[in-house]
């Protein structure tokens, strides 16, 4: 059965209320189609996690804009004045965690973790409610794994096997999320037969990918 | 010269052949552009790669290759590409030996405040945190104060970046080290007294024997 | 000034007694030139984190049976009949750790984290001595992380700046050693100019690689 | 046909089209030969890739490319490699469908011990503990007694590999679920009897109404 299916057909896994991992960094590495395939389809109440809400007319600003996301897990939200307008009105429930310690915490969702140890953050309000623990005289902070109902990620060259290869730095959280989630839907820019990615510089195992979609770009 | 352009220049003469540093984004980004030719420094963007280069040629940008505040730049010879969980392994894992980030506040503790402002600001901490507790060296680049007021306090009032993890203060009027023992003057503007500095400090300098002139490399 | 140097020049870093991790799965991906010069060079004392001691005659085994190696650290010794003698004689003091939290320890040392929770081991010998720590219902084990002195590692391909590319199943513990270990030593199949290895398809940036030493295969 | 065919050949039957199937070293390998053609099965192997082949012919092995037993194999097409941590974060990440390993000991609650005996035998738990922790089906691939003595009892006596781990035990005369309640006899060889296998077993068996004969897909 073939994994590559159309964007409608692929986000009818995307149901209102879900937890949704979106990548990218300041909109590189967002999956473009998908996001806008959101809006199209009119799902709400989402829960996003996702290291930034890029710019408004961005990737996942747009979400942010269009009013369908209710609660949010970022590192950065500041290049995207309506996330904060919306956090100050109520309207989105945001809670901000360090960039390195997000990626961890996916990172554990993904690899059956229960958690990992980490000094970022100590002695500031990302602490609160969290256990510390101590190792070897020095302080950690216990951050707990993160996982999802659907992962949209972005590949720049997807096989037909769901093999994904990354160029520059859109990578960024596209490997971990697609680890972590429990339907993953890959936007791909160019789909390219089995073999054309070295099985060496594969980047995220196509057994990761349930769907492949292509890019409009 | 302004007051940027001083602090750029002071701070480009603390980095070391070979270092791999991370530049924050704003002013710290500057310090790239008075890098002595002879002093090769490979520079980390936290998005994920090393070696990053100046921005591109207008026309020669790659949507793909971005800095850590989104704009183009270009990688040099000997870059790599990896994940944010690899990037930030680098970074709290100590790799990077000097990180450059700019502040809303310093204390004498070597506490810094530089994310948010409790009920006007909020943009999040993105990378600062892991980069302040990661990097092995911390240069705080900024403006001495802010709007008249003292940015290098006796103790910070903003939520806190980080404890205890500042190790150099660069503003345009001088030079600060922070020790155990408290801040320490080591150098001052040409034209700038110790007296001046202390002045719109609110936190009490360790004033040394020998305070040297601020060399900007000109 | 180049990081390629003589096999002698790299092993002046490794000292009797250090701690040093050796990548390899029943040999694959470990250096042989570099453990061949161990043995030339007479370094003993070592302590010797690894996935498992190979055969007798290959890889980390050599070390094993020449006598260097003092406390270990592995997941598996059974292809090695010298270790478990040599283990039941009290030569060599062993600890047997589960080859997915090994690879999870010596991760957390070269990304700074405290340490990790994992579900592996729970209600086994692994858990003698360890902090057990339950999150959402569910027990784990916390882990804490591996560093060394030195790690000892192998590409198929290196270019000038140290960038590593892998080949087939050489991979195993060779990028997670590469950054947990004060100097890193890599044994170059193939050292190649910069740039031969696509900046996408650098598996260990050249940041982590202070020497490299071209290989005898 | 010998036990370890017998055993391998019902094994395969528990494998469905699409699955992501870890085999350990040793007999369970050999489950692989007995997969249907419309059956495909994703192997993965812990050392670090996912698609495994089988055995190269003669002349044709890569040093590169060898099972976790360090044995030469190919791999298919939609293989990818991957370092140790990504592959037990595959495994203890719950995106292996099944594992089949074999044991030393399996008992009523699902313990198993398959690495360890103290004073004789200590290769190491390897990637055991992980795979038995983390795969969503655990499948134990044994004979049904070693010298004649149970290898399925009441409580193990050795070093386990992991607590209330065990799904399914399959051995020459039989198919064991292994559910709250405790040890349910699904299957028994033809020409064995429900009595035949409780005489051999430590464990008391739950009998259901229906024991089915084992299929071994002759």
């Amino acid at each position: 059965m073939s994994k590559i299916v159309t964007l409608e057909k692929a986000l009818e896994n995307v149901k209102d209320g879900m937890t949704v991992m979106i990548p990218g960094f300041m909109g590189v590495g967002t999956p473009e189609t998908l996001v806008d395939g959101l809006i199209e389809k009119g799902v709400k109440d989402l829960f996003v996690i996702c290291s930034d809400t890029a710019r408004p007319e961005r990737g996942i600003g747009k979400l942010i804009v269009d009013n369908r996301v209710k609660k949010l897990i970022a590192s950065h939200i500041g290049t995207n004045k309506v996330t904060g307008e919306k956090m100050n009105a109520g309207e989105i429930d945001v809670t901000l965690v360090p960039q390195g310690t997000l990626a961890e915490k996916i990172r554990a969702g993904g690899a059956g973790l229960g958690g990992v140890l980490t000094p970022t953050g100590i002695g500031t309000v990302v602490e609160e409610g969290k256990q510390r623990i101590e190792v070897d005289g020095k302080q950690f902070l216990l951050e707990l794994p993160l996982k999802a109902d659907v992962a949209l990620i972005r590949g720049s060259k997807v096989d037909k096997a769901g093999n994904v290869w990354y160029e520059g730095a859109t990578r960024n959280f596209n490997p971990m999320m697609a680890t972590a989630a429990d339907i993953v839907i890959v936007e791909a820019e160019e789909i390219v037969e089995i073999g054309e990615i070295d099985p060496n510089n594969v980047v995220t195992p196509g057994i990761f990918v349930d769907y492949i979609v292509k890019g409009e770009k | 010269m302004d007051s940027r352009e001083i602090i750029a220049r002071r701070v480009a003469k603390e980095l070391n052949d070979g270092d791999i540093v991370n530049l924050g984004i704003g002013m710290p980004t500057k310090v790239s552009d008075f890098i002595p030719d002879d002093v090769e420094v490979i520079l980390q963007s936290e998005n994920g790669f090393v070696y990053m280069g100046p921005a591109p040629q207008e026309g020669q940008e790659d949507d793909n290759i971005v800095n850590a505040g989104g704009l183009p730049v270009t990688v040099k010879t000997g870059a790599s590409f990896f994940d944010s969980a690899v990037s930030f392994g680098i970074i709290r894992g100590g790799h990077v030996d000097a990180t450059v980030l700019g502040a809303l506040q310093v204390d004498e503790k070597g506490n810094l405040a530089s994310w948010m402002i409790p009920g006007k600001m909020v943009p999040g901490m993105g990378g600062a945190m892991d980069l302040v507790v990661g990097a092995k060296k911390v240069i705080i680049a900024m403006e001495h104060t802010a709007k008249g007021r003292p940015k290098i306090l006796k103790e910070c009032t903003l939520p806190l970046t980080a404890v205890n993890e500042v190790d150099l203060i660069v503003t345009e009027i001088c030079v600060i080290e922070v020790t155990k023992e408290g801040l320490v003057l080591k150098e001052v503007a040409e034209g700038v007294t110790v007296e001046d500095v202390q002045e719109v400090t609110e936190a009490a300098l360790i004033i040394p024997e020998n305070v040297k002139t601020m060399d900007i490399g000109l």
